[in-house]
């Protein structure tokens, strides 16, 4: 598949989000990382736990300001300043889903009234009729029902609240839509369920999702491409058959084989990579290749030069010196 | 940690800068003159007296004078007494104060985090209702009430102990009771929230499957986690203790601060009356900033890391 | 419940049908979370009580003094000091209804008194009924209004302080932070010398030291709130800060303020109380709680009546205020929430 | 149980009450009482423990002679230190560090005897001259005591402390001069009567001058930074606590002295004085009209009369007490005989005049003797017509007025009652309390914002003049508007023409009914009365009239054990 | 193989303020020594609830045992004392728990916290428990044991906590270690290294293991024996293999399918519609029956029994009565490796 003819939707360059957590320390959250989405596709973001790919997915969408670079949406910066109409604008067209089903819905609103909000802030609805008549849509959409509407956010089971979310976020008819761990918090057999769902609005919609999540094999089975992130910097991206039938980062590759598979046969014989202690801290990463400290293929170069973000295959790129001759010369 | 202290007394400075400043302008509004014997003097004397405090001098040039000797550690002289540096009459009082009240703090502490822990471990219980009731009576007693009932039939009926005064230990027995009700009161609601918030905790149970009895649990696991919170409240009670002494103090005749700024305040003795505001006021950060880092010293996961933020 | 396999009949082996929507039923009834709250409250008794001797005490506080014929200040040196006596219970001694003071004399008896005074009468002859209740009045007019002050000065200070967060909210914690560190009695004590005696100058005063509480947990809520998916979904859809203050914000950090409230009031009544003892309090012959226990205070030895009603009141409000905040948080308190 | 722990505390006091005579050594103090008393009343020698514990209100704000002003230091003054003359069980002038003195025909000049054996407890003598150095050092320039002006019939007095005059600070102008050791001569400014019971006065006492310059700064700020030449000396002195006196024994008259030890505590609160008066730990507590009630059948109950007087201070900057109608409503529309029995219930006695009884001139002829009930007694229906008079010359219907009282719970319960009296006796009035701690009270009162105030006054020195030269027109205590050229000239020409002391007597009396009958300047309330709880065994405690409140210099202990 | 524990029709509910929450209804069980079973299942399916019951570490006010026998070596812990029970605890059975950030006590060092069973139940000095708490954090692989035993939770990170709770827990060498989702809260490669030692450590010291997850992979790569719990019941068991490749009952079918399969071509997932039921008003049937694509009348009326698979399998399905009719599994539940 050529990605390359394709409409690009969003691009993110040198996207840098960086926090002061105390006089002079500062949490690098995201560090320089670049890419695109193009349009109608799922580009998927995996890595572990503080690796900066949820700060990703909210400096996208403006909730917090960038410290340097740019995302460009339809080739229109999304940061620096604003007006008040030019962001609505932008809000309508990008969504977000979010991670928690418990905190993502205010306790103190009805169904309805979080559904409609969107149709509320943007006067998308004529009269209080046309209005509610497009939450039962909205609700008949995510496979809920019209008698729900009245219910507040805690009657409702983990999946039932994934799925008000995403109707509330669909209030607003957006082109684009983030979802951060959408289904982390839920369990398997409702996992599959926002899944489905999120998939067959794609389908339906002509959406574009960029789905964030640590589950490796959820990601890869809704992502088109996926981008793997570690400690603030982007690793890998491709395809995301090829990312599993060829990892480079050798991240990437402990990170597959981690993964445990449910099929007891496969588990018996399976070799691992198993990954010597834990991800350093942010706040002060170490130099050059961030992952060195963990890497087994780890060189002298690592730690002196920051690999380049380089294409290795075609459609296939990868951050690290194993892939750079030049660096593989130096060393 | 040396750091943060450093800058926490940087605040504690300019805090004090702030409320002298305040202090010192709402004296001047306050209504009435200082002077002792109003009725006996003459216009003449008055002017003598004026001048001899400085009072005569337009407000600008007497605040500045008054922040020039402050930041000597000069708080003036007394008007009511004659002749007495402001710093020595609080030097006299603060010792009954400050005993009294570190006295009635701890045992108002012991008292209430027992009665809050056995509170907690019978969650729902009688015990706990009536720890919960005989607390909350503790806090809806008037303490002056309570002090008189206790001087009256302690003292007077039973005679165990001295009605007032304060000379030898047993005189501080019955004011300090009486002064510890509140402590006792305030902390074992605490302990008891505290208990039971950390008795629903993971690592509770993690104590538990390691087959220690619910009593090694609690002494060893849920006591001092659930004091390391309290601790947060003992700094502003102890201060409330130094200040509430007043009342106490009163009825049980003790030579304290507390006295003395209630007739520094009745005889509008402003020296007196700024002083000890500003003394009070520098316990009450000093012992809030005392609190903090004690509380980096207790908690571990503080000390390490290095303050809170 | 499970029969023998063998006896369940044939025909129930069909495939069954399973509407659609019944696999989205909610089992449970729909209702709101102040509804829940409610419901949460009415199960705890204490709270409950607590609940009901407030209304109680506070409908007296207005109907008691139309009971008497007798104005809070109608002074008759004739009637002074009997003890409490009540229809019906007047034979029953143990109660102490029954006129006779501690020494054993009918006052009434002796002063040749017909009425019956419910709560006795004071050194200058008033019917402590109607003073109590008054005094009731004011000392929960005091507190409510120094609560409500403390609620607004609170909210605002404490919202405006963690919404917009960064300097403004670091200046604005520092100010706090000087505020706290004057003592609340002292700044109390100053101003109330500054300002004329009065109800509205403890009002104030108990107003100006005391909203800084409420700032600080309204803050510590928004800080905690602004930071919630629910807040940031808000945003992404385009919502301005006046939607998300009074859609948001405000609504969840209700619960907190509303148990604070109910410690505050108690606080507030009982240091118009300690007020009054050291003599900063009301102007006579206006009475509060405080200032009639402060009264009968002196004479508790001879006269108990004078001092031990208005205690039981203060303590009766003081406790019900507390069993009332207990149950409210747990009733409000999302981590009591299954 | 209760027994052991009782005879555990006793014997802890007794530790620790032999630990504090222990301390307090250094002092020869008397072990065994002199027997002998000299005054006829007493030979026996008392054979329980003298020791009388007492209890103050407040600390003492100054032992400073040159200084002291309230209360408490003025007790303490009276019986460590002595002036010339010193006043007896009835008020009268005994002599003290003189022993007689000498009046000029023209009343002018006074010459007192020290006598020799007067000495300070550091065993320097008292003479003369530390008379001299003691006024003047009060009188100087730098000092302000407030009670200069006390001194003001003495030659010059006034010129000295007026900075406009020359003679401002010129102490050595001063009309006392010590003649030798043993002579002090004084002269007077006008022959006032009085004066000789005015030496008794703290102001007048002598100071030691080496003493007061060896310690400088310190000098009265601890008890051994004084000196004494009193019955007692001080011989501790624990600030906002306690002190305590112990017999002189460098005193002339220590003879006549029988306590060893007098205990004073600080006791803010009235009922912790009582709990410790009913534990023995204090002999003698006052009673604040809230406990009169409980202890007015005990067998230790007494009361006593004051020379205080309480009355209304009208001010007439407000036009609606410039009416002199409204004035007389108000003095006649309070019940005040039941006010003294209800509400006071503590000796005290309903007045319808501004000078007590007992206040007699030089034939012993009683002040009160003329007017003896005084003027506008109670009498609701004239109240209420001179009322009614008034409001129709103000033109009004309604009147409101604020009440300045202090915020004593006893002045707050009994100005609540006569505001509800005056209420009632005077339709259409209305009145506001503005309770004051009583600096502030002064203070408003000094600046002239009240309407009407409770107000008291005691007298300074045994003469009508000092109640009455205080209303006088722009007078240092009018401070309410009045003004009345009779009044003035009746005052005034008592105050210098003391030529024909029976005319001037008259002329006071005259005087007095002018501003009350007359004019109602003020509407007398009552005669300060206090009720108290004495232990049977305390015995010969005198109190005054004036001055300080008790003098303990023969008192003693009878009938404890 | 001897037979370690025994759950015979345990029943545990809750009152909640609701009403009684009937969260485990009926579980019978059973384990070997030495062996591992895995209990799966959906959160709010009971598993975590039996798991407690086993160790009695239920509250005590808001919950019971309703009925039912727990037989560990053939003594019946639902009528053990407080007192027996607190010999068992940490001797013989010992426990993990999820959260490594939260299951440890954060103000005292993770050397007294192991140190503390071994005291209670083995009565060491305290130098002797010291050196076996060193030991131990060598053999759950933490570098520098010496000078971490004297360190607080807070300066471990995760995995590092977790593994000084698998010290804790095998401190006693126990007979049965219950994990309780001893990898959910950590990260996919920090979840390998736990996985990895767990596996080690039973090789090492033959404990038998629960494992509680709703993570079929982590089943997969550790269990010999499974139990699939819904709705407060179990709903099948078996070994590891008969599960995922023979599965019988449709929950375990949807379960399988609605998992995406890293190794396979992406197909749609299988998704079971609807949620869980509510257990304060269980259905009277199967509990599954709501959701299931292949309920019949009498799923609704009745609570199937376990019927035998074979002799390690057992699955309580209506669809295994001979009068039912034949259902083939889906081919999205179809584990890959099988066919």
């Amino acid at each position: 598949m050529s990605v390359k003819d394709r409409e690009v939707l969003l691009e993110v360059k040198g996207l840098k989000k960086y926090f002061e957590v105390g006089k002079k320390q500062v949490l690098k959250a995201v560090d320089n990382v670049s890419f695109e989405i193009y349009k109608g596709e799922t580009l998927g973001l995996v890595g572990e736990s503080g690796c900066g790919k949820s700060t990703t997915g909210r400096t996208i969408i403006r909730l917090y300001g960038a410290t340097e670079g740019e995302v460009n949406y339809e080739g229109e910066n999304v940061h620096g300043k604003k007006s008040r109409k030019d962001l609505k604008k932008f809000n309508r067209k990008m969504q977000m889903i979010f991670q928690d089903p418990y905190a993502s819905l205010n306790p103190r609103m009805t169904v309805k009234d979080i559904i409609a909000e969107g149709i509320d802030i943007h006067g998308l609805a004529k009269n209080d009729k046309e209005r509610d008549a497009r939450v039962y849509e909205l609700l008949e959409t995510v496979g809920l029902n019209k008698d729900h509407a009245n219910r507040y956010p805690h009657e409702f089971s983990g999946g039932q609240r994934q799925r008000i979310g995403i109707a509330r976020a669909l209030a607003v008819d957006p082109d684009f839509i983030i979802a951060d761990e959408p289904i982390s918090a839920l369990d398997v057999s409702i996992q599959a369920q926002v899944v489905n769902l999120m998939m067959k609005l794609q389908k339906e919609r002509g959406l574009t999702y960029l789905f964030i999540a640590h589950d490796l094999s959820m990601v890869k089975h809704i992502s088109d491409r996926v981008g793997v992130m570690y400690l603030g910097s982007m690793v890998e991206l491709t395809g995301s058959d090829m990312l599993y039938e060829e990892p480079l980062h050798p991240y990437t590759q402990a990170l597959l084989s981690a993964i445990p598979v449910p099929d007891p046969e496969v588990e018996r014989s399976r070799e691992r990579i198993i990954l010597e202690g834990d991800v350093p801290s942010p706040i002060n990463p170490p130099s050059g290749c961030r992952f060195r400290t963990r890497c087994p293929h780890a060189m002298d170069v690592c730690a002196a030069v920051e690999p380049k973000w380089l294409e290795a295959r075609e459609g296939h790129w990868v951050a690290c010196h194993l892939y750079d001759e030049e660096a593989m010369k130096q060393n | 940690m040396g750091k943060y202290v450093l800058k926490r007394i940087g605040y504690m400075l300019l805090t004090l800068f702030i409320i002298a400043s305040v202090t010192f302008f709402l004296m001047k509004l306050l209504p009435g003159s200082p002077f002792n014997n109003e009725d006996r003097l003459s216009d003449t004397q008055k002017e003598i007296l004026l001048d001899k405090y400085g009072l005569n001098e337009p407000v600008p040039v007497q605040y500045v004078k008054y922040m020039t000797a402050l930041a000597q550690g000069d708080l003036g002289i007394s008007f009511q007494f004659d002749g007495r540096p402001v710093s020595t009459l609080i030097g006299e009082r603060i010792g009954a104060s400050a005993f009294l009240g570190m006295q009635s703090l701890i045992l108002g502490t012991v008292l209430g985090l027992i009665l809050g822990t056995i509170a907690a471990i019978r969650h729902n219980s009688w015990v706990d209702y009536s720890a919960t009731v005989a607390s909350v009576l503790g806090l809806s007693i008037p303490s002056f009430v309570f002090a008189s009932l206790l001087q009256y039939y302690v003292g007077v009926k039973l005679q165990w102990l001295p009605v007032a005064f304060w000379t030898t230990w047993e005189h501080t027995i019955l004011p300090s009771i009486a002064l510890s009700l509140v402590v006792i009161a305030t902390t074992s609601r605490f302990m008891r929230t505290e208990i039971l918030e950390v008795l629903g905790q993971d690592y509770i149970i993690t104590a538990r499957s390691k087959g220690l009895s619910n009593a090694r649990v609690i002494v060893t696991h849920a006591i001092r986690n659930a004091m390391i919170p309290v601790i947060t409240i003992l700094g502003p009670l102890a201060v409330n203790l130094i200040t509430g002494t007043l009342v106490i103090e009163r009825i049980f005749s003790v030579p304290g601060l507390g006295q003395q700024f209630v007739s520094s305040i009745a005889t509008n003795d402003y020296p007196v009356i700024m002083g000890t505001t500003l003394f009070y006021s520098t316990l009450f950060i000093g012992v809030i900033l005392l609190v903090d880092i004690l509380y980096g010293i207790i908690d571990p996961r503080i000390r390490i890391s290095g303050g809170k933020e | 419940m499970s029969l023998p396999k063998h006896e369940i009949s044939t025909e129930l082996f069909q495939p069954a049908q399973v509407r659609k929507e019944n696999k989205e039923v909610i089992a449970r009834p729909s209702i709101s979370f102040w509804k829940d709250a409610w419901i949460r409250l009415r199960k705890n008794k204490a709270a409950v009580t607590g609940l009901i001797i407030i209304v109680f005490i506070a409908l007296m506080a207005f109907i008691g003094p139309q009971m008497s014929k007798y104005g809070f200040n109608d002074q008759d040196l004739m009637r002074v000091n009997l003890p409490p006596k009540v229809q019906g219970l007047e034979n029953i001694s143990f109660l102490g209804l029954d006129g006779v003071d501690i020494r054993g004399m009918d006052q009434y008896k002796l002063k040749q008194q017909k009425d019956y005074f419910w709560f006795g009468t004071d050194a200058l002859g008033r019917d402590q009924w109607t003073r109590i209740w008054e005094g009731t009045q004011v000392s929960l007019l005091i507190a409510f209004v120094a609560a409500i002050l403390d609620l607004l000065i609170g909210i605002t200070y404490g919202g405006i302080s963690a919404f917009y967060g960064g300097k403004t909210d670091n200046y604005m914690q520092r100010f706090i932070e000087i505020l706290i560190g004057i003592p609340n009695l002292v700044i109390i004590i100053l101003l109330i010398l500054i300002l004329k005696p009065g109800i509205t100058s403890i009002i104030i005063a108990m107003a100006i030291s005391g909203w800084t509480g409420m700032a600080r947990i309204v803050r510590a809520q928004i800080l905690k709130l602004k930071g919630q998916e629910f807040v940031l979904a808000s945003r992404t859809l385009g919502a301005g800060d006046k939607r998300l203050v009074s859609k948001h914000l405000i609504p969840n950090v209700l619960g907190p303020i509303i148990i604070t409230t109910t410690f505050t009031i108690p606080t507030a009544i009982f240091f118009e109380a300690f007020l009054s003892f050291i003599g900063l309090g009301l102007r006579p012959p206006t009475a509060s709680l405080g200032s009639l226990v402060n009264e009968g205070f002196r004479s508790l030895q001879i006269f108990p009546h004078l001092m031990l009603i208005p205690s039981i009141i203060i303590s009766l409000l003081m406790i019900s205020f507390n069993m009332l905040g207990d149950g409210l948080r747990d009733a409000l308190d999302p981590k009591m929430r299954k | 149980m209760k027994k052991s722990k009782l005879t555990f505390l006793m014997a802890l006091t007794l530790i620790f009450s032999l630990f504090l005579a222990a301390c307090s050594g250094g002092k020869d103090e008397a072990k065994d009482p002199k027997p002998e008393g000299n005054d006829g009343t007493k030979t026996e020698k008392p054979a329980e423990p003298q020791v009388l514990n007492l209890t103050e209100v407040a600390e003492l704000p100054s032992l400073d002679v040159s200084k002291a002003e309230d209360a408490a230091s003025f007790q303490v003054l009276n019986n460590v230190m002595e002036g010339l003359y010193r006043l007896d069980k009835t008020d009268k002038p005994v002599p003290g560090v003189a022993e007689s003195h000498e009046v000029s025909e023209d009343g002018k000049v006074y010459t007192f005897k020290i006598r020799k054996d007067a000495k300070w407890s550091n065993g320097d003598p008292v003479t003369a001259k530390d008379f001299v150095y003691s006024y003047h050092r009060t009188l100087n320039k730098d000092s302000a005591g407030s009670y200069q002006y006390i001194m003001g019939d003495i030659k010059n007095v006034n010129k000295i402390i007026n900075p406009e005059d020359p003679m401002y600070g010129k102490v050595e102008e001063l009309g006392v001069v010590a003649k030798d050791d043993h002579t002090l001569e004084i002269t007077l400014e006008n022959a006032v009567p009085y004066f000789v019971g005015l030496t008794s006065f703290a102001t007048f006492y002598p100071q030691n001058q080496k003493f007061v310059e060896s310690q400088g700064d310190k000098y009265a700020l601890e008890a051994n930074t004084l000196v004494y030449n009193g019955p007692f000396v001080l011989s501790e002195w624990k600030h906002e606590e306690s002190w305590k006196m112990v017999k002189n024994d460098q005193y002339w008259d220590k003879d006549s002295v029988k306590l060893d030890e007098i205990n004073v505590n600080v006791v803010k609160d009235v009922g912790t004085d009582l709990n410790l008066y009913n534990t023995n730990q204090n002999d003698l507590v006052g009673l604040s009209s809230e406990y009169v009630d409980q202890y007015k059948d005990n067998a230790d109950f007494k009361t006593e009369t004051e020379a205080t007087m309480w009355y209304l201070k009208m001010n007439q900057k407000n036009p609606v007490f410039k009416n002199v109608n409204v004035r007389k409503a108000f003095s006649q529309a309070i019940d005040k005989e039941s006010m003294v029995k209800v509400i006071l219930n503590n000796g005290s006695v309903a007045a319808n005049y501004l000078v007590p009884a007992n206040f007699t001139n030089i034939d012993g002829e009683d002040f009160r003797a003329k007017y003896k009930d005084g003027f506008h007694a109670f009498d609701a229906a004239k109240a209420k017509s001179d009322w009614e008079a008034g409001l129709k010359e103000l033109k009004k219907d309604k009147v409101e007025v604020e009440f300045l009282v202090g915020d004593t719970e006893s002045s707050i319960k009994l100005a609540t009652y006569i505001a509800a009296q005056l209420e009632k006796s005077l339709p259409g009035l209305k009145v506001t309390l503005n309770p004051q701690p009583f600096k502030n009270r002064l203070d408003l009162e000094n600046k002239g914002q009240y309407d009407f105030e409770l107000a008291g006054w005691g007298p300074d020195y045994q003469d009508s003049m000092t109640f009455l030269d205080m209303f006088v027109t722009d007078g240092g205590h009018n401070r309410m508007e009045y003004s009345n050229k009779k009044y003035d000239d009746l005052i005034k020409s008592a105050k210098t023409d003391l030529s024909d002391l029976k005319k001037r007597w008259e002329n006071l009396q005259e005087a007095e009914r002018i501003l009350l009958e007359e004019d109602a300047a003020i509407a007398p309330l009552y005669q300060r009365g206090r009720a108290l709880l004495v232990k049977p065994y305390v015995k010969d405690v005198f109190k005054h009239g004036f001055g300080a409140d008790y003098s303990y210099k023969w008192a003693y202990i009878e009938g404890k054990q | 193989m001897e037979k370690l524990l025994e759950l015979k029709n345990v029943h545990v509910s809750f009152n909640t303020y609701g009403g009684e929450v009937k969260a485990v209804r009926g579980v019978n069980l059973q384990l070997d020594k030495g062996e591992s079973l895995a209990i799966v299942g959906e959160s709010g399916s009971g598993k975590s609830v039996t798991s407690k019951a086993v160790m009695r570490l239920l509250p005590a006010k808001t919950s019971k045992i309703k009925e039912g026998q727990i037989l560990f070596e053939g003594k019946d812990l639902v009528k053990a004392s407080n007192r027996e029970m607190e010999k068992i605890r940490g001797a013989e059975i010992s426990m993990i728990f999820q959260d490594p950030m939260t299951s440890l006590n954060p103000t005292m060092t993770v050397g007294k916290q192991i140190m503390e069973g071994l005291r209670k139940h083995q009565n060491m000095s305290k130098g002797e428990a010291k050196e076996r708490a060193i030991n131990l954090l060598k053999l759950v692989g933490i570098p520098n044991p010496e000078v971490r035993v004297q360190e607080y939770p807070h300066q471990f990170s995760g995995g590092m906590r977790q593994r000084v709770v698998i010290a804790i827990a095998l401190a006693c060498n126990p007979k049965l270690l219950i994990a309780d989702e001893p990898t959910t809260a950590l990260d996919v490669t920090i979840q390998a290294q736990i996985l990895d030692l767990m596996r080690d450590l039973q090789e090492k010291t033959g404990t038998a293991i629960i494992l509680i997850t709703h993570d079929l992979g982590v089943v997969a790569n550790l269990a010999q024996r499974v139990a699939v719990m819904y709705g407060g019941t179990i709903v099948e068991t078996g070994t590891v293999d008969e599960i995922f490749y023979k599965p019988k009952h449709p929950y375990t079918w949807g379960l399988l399918a609605s998992m995406p399969k890293l190794h396979a071509e992406s197909k749609e997932l299988l998704a079971i519609p609807g949620t869980p039921p509510d257990l304060l008003n269980p259905p009277k049937g199967c509990p599954f029956a709501a959701r299931c694509p292949y309920a019949m009348e009498v799923c609704v009326e009745h609570m199937p029994e376990a019927y035998d698979v074979s002799t390690s399998h057992k699955a309580a399905c209506w669809l295994l009565d001979e009068r039912a009719p034949k259902v083939e599994p889906p081919e999205e539940a179809l584990v890959g490796g099988a066919r």
